[in-house]
């Protein structure tokens, strides 16, 4: 796993690497070599099996980070390709040559986050939500809770409390709160 | 017999005949539930969905077919009742025969097939895929029982001379070893395997396919034309068994005979149901090509030298 | 009378001759004038030599040349064979000289000369009684021909001219060795001396004679030493390649037919035994040919081969022989004539290229009319002549020979058939077209006006061809000429033919032919009226669908055999013209005509075998066949089932039917199918009907009525094409009948009339139902269609009552047949048949239902919204014969009644008793109109109770429908039609494999194989030519005399 | 970063992107339902407009209940005879199948399962309902015939339970259809649905199970909620 990476790491500006596991590590590309490493891990390296892709939103540095995460069937090991990407007119070149699943993700992707994959298969077409006429879900900046308030007649008098407390008062009224820290400390 | 008396006593068989129906229906889920070990329902649920079923205030209609197929398959039901001796009372113009002396086992058998017309056309026209299926799959398993069960009639018909279901029954009569099921064996194992396809229970049930097809060639059909269907195929029911009686099982001379042999052949094909699982219809049709047509050409053969 | 005399066909021939040459090329256009003047002279003289001795004006004269009596000098005789012979002759080449006019004149005066002293020379040797007179102009006329060869441009010409010469130089040489060995035995070159004098008596004298036989035979390019002869067809001119075939051909033809008997009747088998390997050999090998002009060439050595065999039996034939000669070669000359000048006139060389005269309705016009005269349909000559032959080949127990030369006609009827579909069908769409030139299609409208003259005058001339009725024919005629017209008046003039037609016919026809006549007319009349949708011109659609009915009447009215069998090809004819108009029939158009043709030949030799040891020619000789009788009734039958399409013989079907228009498949399935079950029932008659004699035969005919039955209906429920369906369907439906007229009781006949009249009914309104809307929505494939039903409730209804009609559920009229046929199975003891036979009505429901699901029920396509109501024209002939489905339905003993009392004639035992309404069989009882009573009355009880019930339902529209709480997207995802069966196919795959099909396929194959492996002996090389020639001399030789 | 900055970099971005999604938007009919043309067999064109023309699309109407002890005797009828639908569109419907097993058994009480919409009188939205779903069960609800009534199964129907604040599911199922029945918890036990249908039952009995109509009468109230929510409304206004 280390000489692999240590081996690529010249051709593909590697950083930030992680070794989470013997068997799992993450590597950070720039954008532009990300499909290039995928495309090499999948070619010459023997990582096959596409296991996903999915994005982080880092709203505060203004980024998407994207990982595709690959698995070599021979050796067990998974290696995660991380990329950062700008987060306003968000783009990334697309990977759907590589594995057909990748259309699915990269649909959900533009969906969830907005991001945009040029050239992918049916990347426009509804996901999971139908006629999303808002701001792509899935950022950290949609107010999901403002949302649902505006759109859905929240019943009024509705009250929310936090179930343990809740349960505590209803069904043990009068014992003190004593286990419950105890636990944590175990 | 006059006339008049006749449709008297025709009406009346026929009402008995639904109700029995809708009876031996509810037995029949009846049964179900306690195999399950459940208490199952009432055994009035019939009538009330029925009732309820032509009480619905909103009905759809998808054309003339669609209106029109119900009632053919209601008069499939009633027609097959009406070419049908039903109770053997000594004489051929008793009060029970209904119109049988207007035609023969041959009529019977034919007319069955008026009331999956209707049922093929209503479907058709309602244009639903699943539909259809069903009506595809319920030909095509029609036609394989259909052999082994000609095989049957011909070689019971060769055995007394007759296609007449009145003389076949009259032959029968004097005691249980006269009945075809110890004259003709081999006809009467041909027609108590081929009849679980005609009855349409597990595991020959995939024409309705319950959650797979939805509910096959009756998915759009709702309210009155459902009540409507659903009468038939009591009416239906009982009268394969009551056919099946008559061939096989010495026919009946009362009404409490007809009742307790219909419900026991009906039980036979219950009871299948209750322990098998469905076929698929390519297995089904080849399950009738197997035993049953080589029980049916034994029947055959045994008589054609 | 004052006659010109014969010899000055060879003085002024001469003359001109050598006037022409004194001319030059000085006077180009006078010259080709002189030479038609020369050759019209030559006619004239012919002519009217015919008309003298024909009228017995005169009688044969002698020509003496010198002056003296023969053998001391050259003499000529003009006997009416002569004469017509040198008329035919001389015609071809005024004919042939005006055709050839272009290249003539571009070659010059020589080459007139040239032409002109080929026909002098061709009269001659025809006229000469003198062996060494006919040696030399044979030379001459061989010479000359070489030289007209040569006159095509090209080094293949030169190359084919100069492997003429060489082959007729070595046979001119054998020739002359006779001749030279037959002086020195009789001392007489004079045929007829030499005739009486007798040579066989002589030792050695046979091998001369055998020489010059041989020598005259090689001339007619016989199989398999013929390579340089087809070299030369191929090559030449097309105006050369006719005067080779009709002119020289013929010529050569009548010196074999003159010198014939100086060898007794020693060679007489063994001229026949040539002539076949010739008339089958060169038939089979054309198989493979796509060249036109090459395929003409095998089809001429055929039918030269086909005249030696003529002529080697005339000791059978008797008197007969001159008249069945005369038959096939005037059919011959003329046919062949016409189409080598068509090929000249198309140019192209692949006959699949004939595509382009596609749109030419006059030129396919001539050329169906010359094939058709070559292989032998009525009304040519040679149709009267091979019947005469057959006739009296099997008369005098030569079947092995009749099988040989049918088998023969058979393989000239596939390629000729297959060209005549290219040209008339193929795909023109990348081939240039061509221009006729007037000067070229006049001498072809003149032979094809000539081949129907004699026709016409050949038919009264057989023995029994005088009571022919060509009444229809003249009426088919004059619908012909009148082409021009527009559909409307046509339709009605054909209606109006046909309805008077019947009404004079009807009154002198029995139960069971006015059954059967009724059903063709009535039907035609019917389905005619459907015409009346069809705008404008519908060119040469009236002419054979006349001619159609016209063959189906004759076959009814036939009092002798020959007029059934003459309307039995009038009616293949017509038929295969009708089928053959639908836009991708082609294929089985072919199919149809050979499964057809062959049927006839089985047929044929069938009718022989009945009239042996008979001199009477009537339908009767039918009854109890004495010579062979199992062969010929089974020959009978398999002809006759050729046309009811049964397992086997089906393969033609299906594609006939699905693939014609609209309103000819139900004329070609619900009316053409029934004269084959006619012929069955003629054939069982004639069987002894209720004797026990050919039981076996009948039993077989029972399982493979059954077994057809299965199949067709098995294979109907996996076809996406609907009229392919209720193709597949028709020949169940047929399988019933043959089932039922197989059981050879009371009961089973009457269920097979009982069919017959229902197929009638409901398979031309499901045709004529099916077919309108097809013309709607412009597809055959079920899967296309559907929910049709709202665009069109009257065309639904129709099917609907169809179909249960048709699947035998009461109260409608399909009930009968099956009432009957349980009860004949049981009283017959045929439970086997019996259970397939309901098996397959089983299997019926589910074609049935696919018809009319998939078509008229279910999701109305998108480009269907608009579709209109079937036309008028087609909702009336359906309404009308609805009408008589529920008269039958409603009253059945009207119809069951009629046919017991008719089928009781020949099965008195065990017929149906009626008490009143209900039907009473030893084994059961039905009352038809009770039962339909009660039913549609219990029907609208239930019905007008539904109705209150649902009276406030809303009325949706097709995708309101439960889908899952989804929405259907488009009514194709919606529509359950494609392959709907497919549960049960995976059942049943085994049964649907087309083994028949692939059986033919694998026959058709290996004839191919044998015909392609074969024709590589024509290596093109002179010298194996020749080796060929002196190999065939030294075998026939061997085999003659013996080694 | 402070935490200042931060949230202006934020409120800067939300403004962004909401006008990015103004500029974007857009009209959601899919392809598929776009208008089309499709050549007829006589080359004439037609014009296909797949979301109304193959519907029928009508309002519905109020349906008169028959007088006196008629519509009792059927009310009698209809209540113990509830066919229910098999569409499960949320995590309640787990709780369903433990009913027609013999621990509670569903049947004694003349309740049963019935495949198609056609043929049910009842319906199940057992809990949170998602937009999309609730497409569907409109459509379906829309089809069953009348008298139809509705259960509705846990918090999330009634209030929105633990998604209220979800981008996706509904708070109020009686905004879009009329309820007859709310069966609250989180999730009821099985005991509670054939508590339900009890109480469902004696609703039909007392002639109150007219909920159907309500929705007829307050057809275009309804259907303005429904829109709203769902955007790429791609059926008529009432699917028959």
């Amino acid at each position: 796993m280390k000489d692999l990476i240590e081996k690529l790491t010249e051709d593909f500006k590697i950083s930030d690497v992680v070794y989470q596991r013997p068997d799992l590590a993450f590597v950070t590309v720039p954008k532009g070599v990300a499909i290039s490493l995928v495309t090499e891990l999948r070619d010459f390296e023997g990582f096959s099996h596409f296991v996903m892709m999915s994005c982080v939103d880092w709203i505060e540095e203004g980024k998407f980070q994207l990982l595709y995460l690959l698995h070599n069937p021979k050796t067990k090991t998974d290696v995660g390709v991380k990329t950062f990407i700008d987060r306003e007119n968000a783009e990334m070149a697309s990977a759907h040559h590589l594995w057909k699943q990748v259309w699915t993700y990269q649909r959900e992707l533009k969906e969830a986050f907005g991001i945009d994959f040029p050239g992918s298969p049916r990347v426009d077409e509804n996901f999971v939500v139908e006629g999303w006429t808002e701001m792509p879900h899935m950022r950290r900046d949609f107010n999901t809770k403002e949302y649902s308030q505006n759109t859905y007649f929240p019943r009024p008098g509705r009250e929310t409390n936090d179930p343990a407390e809740y349960m505590r008062k209803k069904l043990y009224p009068n014992e003190p709160i004593t286990a419950k820290k105890q636990d944590n400390d175990k | 017999m006059t006339i008049y008396a006749k449709l008297g006593y025709t009406l009346l068989g026929l009402l008995i005949v639904l109700n029995w129906g809708f009876l031996m229906g509810a037995t029949f889920r009846k049964i179900g539930a306690r195999v399950a070990g459940r208490y199952g329902i009432p055994f009035y649920q019939p009538w009330l969905n029925l009732l309820k079923n032509i009480s619905t205030r909103t009905t759809i209609t998808h054309g003339v077919m669609y209106y029109i197929g119900p009632v053919f398959r209601l008069t499939g039901g009633i027609g097959l009742f009406l070419f049908m001796p039903m109770v053997f009372t000594g004489t051929v113009d008793g009060p029970w025969t209904n119109f049988s002396f207007e035609g023969d086992l041959i009529l019977i058998l034919y007319f069955q097939v008026f009331g999956m017309l209707g049922m093929a056309l209503g479907a058709g026209q309602g244009g639903h895929p699943y539909s259809a299926m069903g009506i595809a799959r319920g030909l095509a398993q029609h036609a394989a029982v259909e052999l082994p069960l000609t095989l049957a009639f011909i070689s019971i018909a060769i055995q007394f001379d007759t296609f007449s279901v009145y003389k076949i029954v009259a032959a029968q009569q004097g005691g249980i070893e006269n009945w075809v099921l110890f004259t003709n064996p081999f006809a009467a194992a041909t027609i108590i395997l081929a009849m679980l396809g005609a009855m349409g229970h597990s595991p020959f049930n995939l024409v309705k396919a319950p959650n797979e097809i939805l509910i096959g060639p009756a998915t759009e059909f709702e309210g009155t034309y459902l009540g409507f269907m659903q009468s038939a195929g009591s009416i239906l029911h009982v009268m394969e068994a009551v056919l099946f009686m008559n061939l096989v099982f010495g026919g009946a001379s009362n009404w409490i005979e007809l009742i307790v042999k219909t419900f026991l052949i009906y039980f036979w094909s219950v009871f299948v149901g209750m322990v098998f699982p469905r076929f698929k219809i390519e297995q089904s049709v080849t399950w009738f090509f197997k035993v049953p047509l080589l029980l049916g050409f034994l029947a055959i053969i045994i008589y054609s030298f | 009378m004052n006659l010109i005399s014969p010899i000055y066909i060879v003085a002024v021939s001469l003359g001109i001759a050598f006037f022409m040459g004194l001319l030059g090329n000085k006077a180009q256009r006078s010259s080709f004038l002189i030479l038609i003047a020369a050759l019209l002279f030559n006619t004239v003289v012919s002519v009217q030599w015919v008309y003298a001795l024909a009228t017995g004006l005169t009688d044969p004269t002698q020509i003496f040349t010198a002056g003296f009596k023969p053998p001391f000098s050259i003499n000529l005789l003009m006997g009416l064979n002569e004469s017509v012979i040198t008329a035919l002759i001389n015609i071809v080449g005024v004919l042939g000289a005006f055709y050839m006019m272009k290249a003539l004149k571009k070659n010059g005066t020589g080459s007139q000369v040239v032409f002109l002293v080929l026909f002098m020379s061709l009269n001659v040797v025809v006229l000469s009684r003198d062996l060494f007179n006919i040696f030399v102009f044979l030379e001459v006329g061989s010479i000359a021909l070489a030289g007209l060869i040569i006159l095509q441009k090209g080094t293949k010409a030169v190359s084919a001219g100069f492997k003429y010469m060489l082959a007729t130089g070595i046979i001119s040489g054998i020739l002359l060795i006779g001749i030279i060995f037959i002086y020195r035995f009789t001392g007489s070159l004079n045929i007829d001396s030499i005739i009486t004098n007798n040579p066989m008596l002589k030792q050695g004298a046979f091998v001369s004679a055998f020489l010059i036989i041989i020598a005259i035979v090689l001339e007619l390019k016989s199989f398999p030493a013929n390579g340089w002869g087809l070299d030369v067809y191929e090559a030449s001119h097309p105006g050369i390649g006719a005067i080779l075939s009709a002119a020289s051909a013929t010529a050569t033809y009548f010196v074999l037919y003159k010198i014939v008997e100086i060898a007794g009747s020693q060679l007489n088998y063994y001229i026949s035994l040539i002539g076949v390997v010739s008339f089958v050999g060169s038939n089979l090998l054309a198989l493979k040919q796509e060249n036109s002009k090459r395929l003409l060439g095998y089809s001429s050595i055929g039918q030269i081969g086909l005249l030696m065999i003529i002529l080697g039996f005339k000791d059978i034939l008797g008197e007969n022989t001159t008249y069945v000669a005369f038959g096939i070669l005037v059919s011959h000359y003329l046919a062949k004539a016409g189409l080598f000048w068509l090929s000249g006139i198309v140019k192209q060389k692949n006959i699949k290229d004939w595509a382009v005269t596609r749109k030419k309705p006059y030129f396919l016009f001539l050329m169906g009319t010359f094939i058709f005269a070559l292989i032998g349909f009525p009304p040519f000559p040679s149709f009267f002549a091979k019947w005469t032959l057959v006739m009296d080949l099997v008369n005098s127990g030569n079947i092995s020979w009749v099988v040989a030369i049918l088998f023969g006609s058979m393989m000239e009827a596939v390629y000729m058939i297959r060209w005549f579909g290219y040209a008339i069908k193929g795909e023109n769409e990348n081939i240039e077209s061509f221009k006729i030139d007037s000067y070229k299609i006049i001498p072809v409208g003149i032979v094809a006006i000539a081949l129907y003259v004699a026709g016409y005058f050949v038919a009264p001339h057989s023995e029994v061809g005088t009571a022919i009725n060509f009444i229809p024919l003249y009426f088919v005629a004059a619908i012909f000429i009148l082409d021009f017209l527009p559909v409307f008046i046509k339709n009605t003039i054909a209606i109006i033919g046909m309805a008077l037609y019947f009404y004079f016919v009807y009154p002198n026809l029995d139960t069971l032919r006015l059954i059967f006549e009724a059903i063709f007319m009535v039907g035609g009349i019917l389905t005619l009226i459907a015409g009346y949708a069809y705008k404008g011109k519908r060119a040469g659609f009236y002419p054979v669908a006349l001619l159609m009915y016209a063959g189906l009447t004759a076959i009814i009215e036939a009092q002798t055999t020959l007029q059934f069998f003459f309307g039995w090809e009038v009616m293949t004819a017509g038929s295969y013209f009708l089928i053959i108009r639908g836009k991708r029939s082609m294929p089985h158009g072919l199919s149809y005509m050979l499964f057809s043709i062959g049927g006839a030949y089985a047929l044929l030799t069938g009718l022989g075998m009945a009239h042996a040891g008979q001199e009477s020619f009537s339908m009767e000789i039918l009854n109890g066949i004495s010579y062979l009788p199992y062969w010929a009734y089974g020959l009978l039958i398999v002809g006759f089932l050729s046309k009811t399409a049964a397992l086997g013989l089906h393969i033609w079907l299906p594609g006939a039917h699905g693939e014609a228009e609209s309103d000819v498949s139900p004329m070609v399935s619900a009316i053409l199918l029934k004269a084959g079950v006619f012929g069955i029932v003629l054939t069982l008659i004639g069987m002894g009907a209720a004797n026990t004699q050919y039981s076996e035969l009948a039993y077989a005919l029972g399982w493979l009525g059954a077994i057809t039955a299965l199949a067709g209906n098995l294979m109907a429920v996996f076809q996406e094409d609907a009229k392919r369906l209720l193709a597949y369907s028709s020949i169940g439906q047929l399988g019933y009948i043959v089932l039922g007229m197989a059981m050879m009781t009371h009961l089973g006949w009457l269920g097979g009339f009982s069919y017959v009249i229902n197929h009638f009914l409901y398979k031309a309104v499901l045709f004529l139902t099916i077919g309108a809307v097809v013309l709607r929505v412009g597809t055959h494939n079920m899967y296309q269609m559907g929910g049709l039903i709202k665009r069109m409730p009257l065309a639904f209804i129709a099917v609907m009552i169809g179909i249960i009609a048709l699947s035998g559920v009461p109260p409608l009229s399909g009930f009968a047949g099956k009432w009957l046929f349980y009860n004949a199975i049981l009283d017959k003891g045929w439970y086997f048949q019996g259970a397939i036979m309901f098996f397959s009505g089983g299997i019926a429901f589910m074609y049935l239902w696919r018809l009319i699901h998939t078509v008229f029920l279910g999701q109305l396509k998108d480009n269907h919204r608009n579709v209109k109501e079937i036309s008028i024209w087609f909702l009336i002939p359906i309404y009308t014969l609805l009408a008589g489905i529920m008269v039958y339905s409603m009253k059945p003993q009207w119809v069951l009644q009629p046919l017991g009392n008719m089928i009781a004639k020949w099965f008195p035992e065990g017929q149906l008793q009626w008490v009143g309404e209900t039907a009473i069989s030893q084994y059961g009882h039905w009352a038809g109109s009770l039962v339909a009573i009660t039913i549609i009355g219990s029907f609208l009880i239930v019905l007008i109770i539904l109705m209150l019930s649902t009276r406030k339902a809303h009325k949706v529209k097709q995708f309101d429908i439960t889908y899952s709480g989804e929405r259907p997207e488009r009514p194709e995802t919606t529509h359950i039609a494609y392959n709907v069966f497919e549960g049960l196919y995976k059942a049943m795959w085994p049964a649907t494999i087309p083994l028949v099909e692939a059986w033919w396929n694998k026959v058709t194959e290996i004839l191919h194989n044998i015909a392609d492996v074969t024709r590589r002996i024509y290596s093109g090389n002179g010298q194996v030519y020749v080796a060929h020639i002196v190999l065939f001399i030294i075998v026939s030789y061997l085999v003659i005399i013996g080694g | 970063m402070s935490e200042k900055d931060m949230n202006d970099k934020v409120n800067e971005m939300l403004q962004r992107s909401e006008a990015n999604v103004k500029k974007a938007e857009k009209s959601f009919i899919h392809p598929e339902d776009e208008e089309r043309e499709v050549v007829a067999p006589d080359g004439s064109i037609i014009k296909v407009n797949p979301i109304y023309d193959y519907f029928s699309g009508e309002k519905p109407k109020e349906e008169k209940p028959c007088s006196g002890i008629i519509e009792k005797f059927l009310n009698w009828a209809r209540a113990e005879s509830i066919w229910v639908l098999g569409f499960g569109t949320g995590c309640g419907s787990i709780e369903i199948p433990p009913l027609v097993t013999p621990r509670f058994d569903m049947f004694r009480f003349g309740v049963q399962m019935r495949p198609t919409p056609r043929q049910s009188n009842a319906f199940i939205i057992s809990g949170y309902l998602s937009v999309k779903t609730l497409k569907r069960v409109i459509r379906t609800y829309e089809q069953m015939p009348s008298p139809k009534y509705i259960l509705a199964l846990g918090s999330c129907t009634i209030n929105g339970g633990m998604y209220y604040d979800s981008y996706s599911t509904i708070n109020r199922l009686d905004k879009y259809i009329p309820v007859d029945v709310y069966i609250a918890g989180c999730m009821p036990r099985p005991e509670a649905l054939l508590a339900g249908f009890t109480k469902l039952k004696e609703l039909i009995k007392e002639g109150k199970g007219e909920k159907a109509n309500e929705y007829a009468r307050n057809f275009d109230e309804y259907k303005a909620n429904q829109k709203k929510i769902i955007k790429d409304w791609n059926m008529p206004d009432y699917n028959w």
